[in-house]
C-alpha cells in the first residue's frame, strides 16, 4: 500500500476532494500547513516598521491507496489542484508497510 | 452637591472605572498570546492595589490639607474616614456629599493611570515588582501631583502659578497622561528590551479586541473628561462634544499618515488614533471649541503616529507604545490648549490664536515640565529600589516561554477537546 | 435644558455613540476571520468621518433653518460655532444649554446609521470607496433626512403632514433603520454578490463576540431611545421598558422560528432577535404600552427570522442582514406604531387598535415610503458614482485571500510563537 | 419621584440590563469552547423568558398587593397595566412616575438572579429544560422573595421581623445571591456530574473573555448597588464607593490565597475575586464604612477562593463555581452586616463591631435561612418536575460532542479558510 | 525502525497514551487533523438555509519504534482506540531509513 | 527522493530555516505538533487542584530532498535545533516514491 501526500492551496480543497470521490477514493485525512517555498510571502507593516510573513497557509491531504491507485490518485490531486501559479505545492508517494482499520482491527487493503 | 450632579457623578465614576478593564483588552490585544494574562492582570492588580490605597492614603494626599504645596497630609483622612462620616450625617444636601462622591471618582483616576504605565513593560516584567511599584508611585507619584494640579497645591496659584496665568487642564494632561507617558519610558529603560525586539514585529494577537478596547476606554472617557467638570451643564456638554471630535479627527490623521507611509491604513492606527485623540482633548476639553477640537486631535494623531517608531530608532522598548501616544499626546493636548484656548473658555484666559497673547501657553509649558521632571525622578528612585531588591524582570527562559505560564500558571486560551 | 436632564443626556450620548462599535463586533463576530477587520474598520472610520463632518456641516443641515422644509442651511451653523458660542456664553441655565448637548446627541445617531450599512457590504468593498461613501451618505442622505422628521422639515406636520394626523418616529425607525437598510440594500446590488455567496455558507467566525455586540447595542440602544425624548422623566422611563422587552420577546420569537424550521434554536438567531426587537421598537417605544411593544418584538422577531433568509431566494447578497432586520423590523416597527400605539400616548393620537381609526396608520407609511424613495434614489446615485470613478469593489484574489490583509496589511489574530 | 432620581435610574438599570450579557461572557470564557455558547444562551434567554415573564406577572407577584406577606397578587397588575397608565397619565412629577421606573429597573434583577444560576449547570442540561426551568423560578421562587424582602412581605418588619431589628440588604444579598447560589446547588445535584468531572480541569477556554465579563458585571454592579437607594444623594455615593472598594480587596485576597496555596496567583483569581468581592458588599453597601468594606471584601475573597474546592471534595459539580462564590460570598455580606454595619448607617441599627450588639446579626441570620430553606424545597420540586417528565439532561454522546452543535446547530469558532 | 502513524478519535487520546505507555513506548508526536470517510459528518443550518460539515475533527500520533515493535504497537493503539463505531480511524506503518535525536545527534534505535 | 521529517522545539523555527536555506534546501512544509516524551510538561492548578499538562508544543517540518541529500540536510537540522535540553525533538528520513509540482506536473527531483 502507499500513502500519498499532497501540499495544496487551501482553496482548492473543494476540488480535490470531488476529484478523490470521482477516482473512488473512500476517505481522506485533512490537515493544516504552511509553506516556504519558490512563492513568496507578503510583507506586514507594524508601527511603521515591515515585516516579511514568508510562511504561506497550506492544506496537508493524506491519502492511503492501493499500490495500483498511486499514481493516478497523485495525477488526480494534480490536475485538481493546479492554478498554475507559483505556490501550487506538492504531492508525493511514501511505501506502507502495513493499515488497519481502528473500528474492526481488519488489515491491508480491506482497511481502507 | 446637587442631585442631578450626583446622579451624573455616579455614570462618571462607574465609566471611569471600565477604562481600566478597556486599557486591560486595549493592552492584552495587542499582546502576544502567551502574555496576554500577565498583561491584562496588570491592570486588574492596579484596581486592587490602588483601589485600596486610595482608600487608606491616596485620597488623604491627593484631597488633604496641603502641606506646604507639595502634598496632602495622609493621615488628615485616613481610610476616608472624615469624609465617609460629613458625608452620610448630613441630613440635607450640602457641601459634604460633594467630597464623598468626587473622593469615589478620583480613586478611578488614580487607578486608572498606574494601569497605564503597564503597557511599557509588557512581557516581561515579574508580576510581585509590577505590585509593588504600582502601590509606590500611585503614593509617591500620582497623589501628590494630583494634590499639586488639583488639590490647590504646587501647581495652582497659589503657589507656583501666583500673578501667573493658571494653566489649564481639565480632566488630566498632565497628571495622567504625560505623568503615565514618563513613568512608562523611564520604567522600560530600566526593564531593558525584550528577546527580539526590533527583530521580531512582536504583532497584536486579537485585534478586534485592541479596537474594542478602545472603544471602551473612549466610553468611558467621557465620563472621565465630562465628569471632571463636576456639573451636568452646558460646559459638560461642551467638553463631552470635544471629547467626541477630537478621536474622530485623530483617527483619520493616523490613518492618512499609515496610507502616505505605509500604503495601507491598519486597524490598529484607527485604535491607537483614537487613545492618541482622547489623551490629546484629556487637558483641552474645556477650553476648545468643537473647531479647536478637530484641530487638537489632528495634531495628536499625526504626531503619535509617527512617535510610535522613535522607539525603533532610539532603542528603548515601549512595547505597546505608551510613551508614544500617552506622552506625545498628552504633551500635544496640554501645549494646544495655550494656542487653541477660546475667549469663551470657563476657565478664562484665551490661548495665543484667541488673542490671549503667549502667557498661557507658557504656563502650560511649565506644568508640563515640572510634572516630568518630578515624575521621571521618582519613578527612577522606585524602579531602581525594585530592580536592586527583588528584581524586576523575569528570565529570559520565561520570556521565551511565556509569562502567562510561568508567573500566572494558565494560558488564555484553550483549545477544544 | 434642566441640569437633570442634561445628566441624563450625556450618559444616553455616551451610550449610543457605545452602539457603533459594539456594532463593530456584531458584524465582525458575523463576518470570517479573513475579513473581520475591514468589517470593524467600517464601523470605526464612519465614526471619524462621520463624526468629524456633523461638526463641520451635518448638524446645520439637519437642525439649521429650514431651506424649503428640504435641509437646514449648511452655512447657517458651521463647525456648529453658534451653538458652541449661544451654549458656552449663556450664564444660567436656559434654552442654549439645550442645543449643545443634543447637537452633540445628534452626532452619535448619524454615525450608527451610516455604520449599520456596512454589513450589506462585507468583504468586498474598497475602503477607500467605503470612506467617500460613509462620507456623501451621511450629508446627502442622513443629515437632509433627519431634518425632515425631526428638524421640522418635509415629513413635519408644517409640510407634508399639514392637516394630517402626523407620523410618531420617537427614536428614528424612518430616519435610521429604514433609511439604512433602503441604502444596504441598493449598494449590496451595486457591488454583486460575493465569490461563493449561496454555495458556502460564510460562517460568523466568533459567535461570542456577535453575542457581546448584540449586548453593547442594546445597552446602548436605551440611551438611543430613552435619549430622545430628551427628559428624565416617565416618559423616559415608559420608553426604557418598551426597550427592554420588545428584544426579549423578539428573541423568544425568532429561536422558535428556528425551532420549527430548523430543528435548533441558535445563538445567531437569539442575537439576531435582539436587534430585531430593538429595531422595531425604535419608532414605537414612545408610542404603546408594554404589552404592545411585547407584540411588536413577537411581530419583528418572526418577520426578520424569516426575511434573512430572502436574499438566497432573490440573489442579492446582503452579508450580514441589514435589509432582512434593520429594514424588515424598521418597517414592522414604524407601521405597528399606527395599530398599538395607545391612546395615553404622548404623541396624542392612537392607533387602530386603541380606537385611533386608520389616520396614523396611514401617516406612518406615507413616511416609510417617501424614505424609502429618497433614499433609494440618493444612494443608487453616489454608488453609481463611485463604481465608475475609483470602482466600488477589490479584485477577487482580495476577496479569496482575505480582505484584511489586502486593505489593511493586517491579519485579526496572530498564533501563539 | 424626582428628574435627577430618574435620570440615575435610566442609568441604573441600564447597568444592570448589561450585567446579564456579562455573566454571558464571565461564564462562557470559563466554559470549553464545545459549550460556550450554550452556556451564553442560558443568560441570552433568561432575558428572553423571565423579561416578558416579568411584564406578564413578575412585577405584580413582586410589587403587587400582598397576599399574607407571601406574594403579591399577580393579577393585580397584569401585564403592567396600572403602572403604565398611572405613569403616562400624570401630568407632573409625582409619586407614579416612580413606579414606572422602579418596575423596569426590576425585571433586570429578576433576569440576572436567573442567568446566574446558569453557571452550575455547565455543559449538560438541555436547553428546552432550562427554558422552562428559567421561568417558573422566576415565577415561584424570585417574585415572592422579592416580595418578602423589598415587597413589604414575610420578610419585612411588618410580618416576620415584627418588633425586632429588621435586616439590611440594600441590593439583595439574599434575594439574588444567596438565592441563586441555593438554587444552582440543588440543581447540580439534581443534573449529576460532567464525565471526567474530578479527572479533567475543564478549563476556562477563554480567559480574557473571563475578565472582561467580570469588569462589565462590575460596571453593572454600580448600577444595580447605588441604583437600589432609588436617590442619587450622598449615600448613593456611599454605596458607589464601597462597591469599588470590596471587590478591590477581594481581588487581593483571592491572589494571596492562590499565592500562598498554589504557588501562582491567576487570572481567573482575580476574575473571581471581583465577583466575591460584588456579591458580598451587595447586601452591605449601605449598612458599612470603606473600611468595613475593605475588610468585607478581604474576608469574601478569602471565604470563596477556599470555598471553590468543596466541590471535588463533596463531588457536586458546581462547574462554574455559582455556590462558592455566591453563595458563600453572598452569606458573608449577609451576615458581615450584623458586624460591621455602622452607626451612621441609613437603615438605623448598628453592628456586633459598631455597639448595636447582636441583634442586626440575629436578624440577618434568620432572613438568609428562611430565603435557603425556601429557595431549595421550591427549586428541587421544579427540578424534579422536569426530571421526571421532558428531562434534565442531555445524553453523553452530545456531552462529549459538545452541546453547541446538539442543542444549537453551532460552533462557537470558524477557523479562517 | 518504523514510523506508525495513527488518526483516532481526539476522545480517545488519553487511553491511547496509557496503552502506549504500558507497551514500553517513551514518546509521541501530537497533532491536529480532520478527516473524510465512511463516518458522516453533521448538517448545520444557518439563516434557514442548510450547509454539510463532512469534515470530522481528528487526532493524528506519530510514533517511532523499533522494526520489531511496530505490529505490537500498532495493534495496541487499535485496541485502545477502538469504539466500534464508524470513524474510528486508521493505523498504518511506514519504513523508516533513520532516526536522529536532536539533543544529542545519536542516531538509530538509540534516539528514540 | 526521501522525506526528512524534524519535530523540533518552535523558537529554533528560524534558525534552522536559515540552516536549511545554506545548505540548499528551497522548500519546507511547516505544521504545529505537539509531543510527549523525556522532557517532563508543566503543572497547572486551577481552581486549588493541580493538573499535569504533559503535551509540550512542538513544530514538525518536512523536506523533501534527492536521496544524496538526506543524510547532509539531517545533520543540518540537527546542528540548528539543537539546544542541548531534554525536549530538542526529532529528525527522520522515509524512503519516497515519487514527487509531483502541482503548479507544472513535473515528477521526481524537478518537482523539488
Ligand atoms: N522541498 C520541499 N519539501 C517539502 N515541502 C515543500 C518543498 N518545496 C515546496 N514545498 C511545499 O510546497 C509549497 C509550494 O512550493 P513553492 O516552491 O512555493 O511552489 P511550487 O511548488 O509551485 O514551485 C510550499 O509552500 C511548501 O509547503
Ligand atoms: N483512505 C484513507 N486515507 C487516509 N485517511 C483515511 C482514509 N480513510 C479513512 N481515513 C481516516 O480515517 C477516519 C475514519 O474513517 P471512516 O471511514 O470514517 O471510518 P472507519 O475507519 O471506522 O471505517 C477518517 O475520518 C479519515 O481521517
Ligand atoms: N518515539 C517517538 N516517536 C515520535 N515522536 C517522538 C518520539 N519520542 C519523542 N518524540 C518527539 O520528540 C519530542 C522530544 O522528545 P523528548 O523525549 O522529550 O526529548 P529528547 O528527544 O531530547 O530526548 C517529543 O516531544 C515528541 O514530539
Amino acid at each position: 500500500m502507499k500513502l500519498v501526500t499532497a501540499i495544496i492551496q487551501p482553496h482548492r480543497v473543494d476540488e480535490v476532494r470531488a476529484a478523490l470521490e470521482a477516482a473512488g477514493v473512500k476517505g481522506v485525512t485533512v490537515s493544516e500547513a504552511a509553506g516556504y517555498g519558490r512563492q513568496k510571502g507578503h510583507t506586514e507593516v507594524y508601527r511603521g516598521a515591515e515585516y516579511t510573513v514568508d510562511l504561506v497557509p497550506k492544506t496537508r491531504l493524506e491519502i492511503l491507496v492501493e499500490d495500483a491507485d498511486a499514481a493516478s490518485v497523485s495525477e488526480a490531486i494534480v490536475a485538481a489542484a493546479q492554478t498554475g501559479k507559483i505556490g501550487d505545492g506538492k504531492v508525493w508517494t511514501v511505501p506502507v508497510d502495513d493499515v488497519a482499520r481502528v473500528r474492526t482491527g481488519e488489515h491491508g487493503a480491506d482497511a481502507l | 452637591m446637587d442631585s442631578p450632579n450626583v446622579a451624573w457623578l455616579l455614570t462618571a465614576a462607574s465609566l471611569v472605572l471600565l477604562m481600566t478593564p478597556g486599557l486591560a483588552l486595549f493592552y492584552g490585544g495587542m499582546s502576544r498570546s502567551k502574555s496576554v494574562l500577565n498583561m491584562m492582570m496588570m491592570s486588574f492588580s492596579a484596581i486592587g492595589v490602588v483601589g485600596v490605597l486610595w482608600v487608606l492614603v491616596g485620597f488623604s494626599i491627593s484631597a488633604g490639607d496641603t502641606v506646604g504645596g507639595w502634598f496632602g497630609n495622609p493621615g488628615a483622612d485616613f481610610g476616608m474616614a472624615s469624609v465617609f462620616q460629613a458625608g452620610t450625617e448630613a441630613t440635607e444636601l450640602d457641601g459634604s456629599e460633594f467630597d464623598l462622591i468626587l473622593a469615589a471618582f478620583g480613586a478611578t483616576f488614580a487607578i486608572i493611570t498606574v494601569a497605564l504605565i503597564s503597557g511599557a513593560v509588557a512581557d516581561r516584567m515579574k508580576f510581585s515588582a509590577w505590585l509593588i511599584f504600582a502601590g509606590l508611585w500611585a503614593v509617591l507619584v500620582y497623589s501628590p501631583v494630583s494634590h499639586w494640579v488639583w488639590g490647590g497645591g504646587f501647581l495652582s496659584d497659589d503657589f507656583l502659578f501666583e500673578g501667573m496665568t493658571a494653566p489649564q487642564d481639565i480632566a488630566g494632561g498632565t497628571v495622567v497622561h504625560i505623568n503615565a507617558g514618563v513613568a512608562a519610558l523611564v520604567l522600560c529603560l530600566l526593564l531593558g528590551v525584550r528577546k527580539g525586539f526590533g527583530k521580531e514585529p512582536f504583532k497584536p494577537h486579537n485585534l478586534p479586541f485592541v479596537m474594542l478596547g478602545s472603544a471602551l476606554l473612549w466610553f468611558g472617557w467621557f465620563g472621565f473628561n465630562s465628569g471632571s467638570w463636576w456639573e451636568a451643564d452646558v460646559f459638560a456638554a461642551q467638553i463631552w462634544l470635544n471629547t467626541l471630535v477630537a478621536p474622530a479627527a485623530a483617527i483619520l490623521a493616523w490613518l492618512l499618515v499609515e496610507r502616505i507611509r505605509d500604503g495601507k491604513a491598519t486597524s490598529l492606527g484607527a485604535a491607537s488614533g483614537v487613545v492618541a485623540g482622547l489623551v490629546a482633548i484629556t487637558p483641552a476639553a474645556l477650553s476648545v471649541s468643537p473647531l479647536g477640537a478637530i484641530a487638537i486631535g489632528l495634531l495628536a494623531g499625526v504626531a503619535s503616529a509617527l512617535a510610535v517608531g522613535l522607539k525603533y530608532k532610539f532603542g528603548y522598548d515601549d512595547s505597546l507604545d505608551v510613551v508614544g501616544v500617552h506622552l506625545v499626546a498628552g504633551l500635544v493636548g496640554t501645549l494646544a490648549v495655550g494656542l487653541f484656548a477660546t475667549d469663551l473658555n470657563a476657565f478664562g484666559d484665551a490661548g495665543l490664536f484667541y488673542g490671549g497673547g503667549m502667557s498661557l501657553f507658557v504656563s502650560q509649558v511649565i506644568a508640563a515640565v515640572v510634572v516630568m521632571a518630578y515624575c521621571a525622578v521618582v519613578t527612577l528612585v522606585i524602579g531602581l529600589a525594585i530592580k536592586y531588591t527583588i528584581g524586576l524582570r523575569v528570565s529570559e527562559d520565561v520570556e521565551v516561554a511565556g509569562i502567562d505560564l510561568a508567573e500566572h500558571g494558565e494560558t488564555a486560551y484553550e483549545e477544544a477537546k
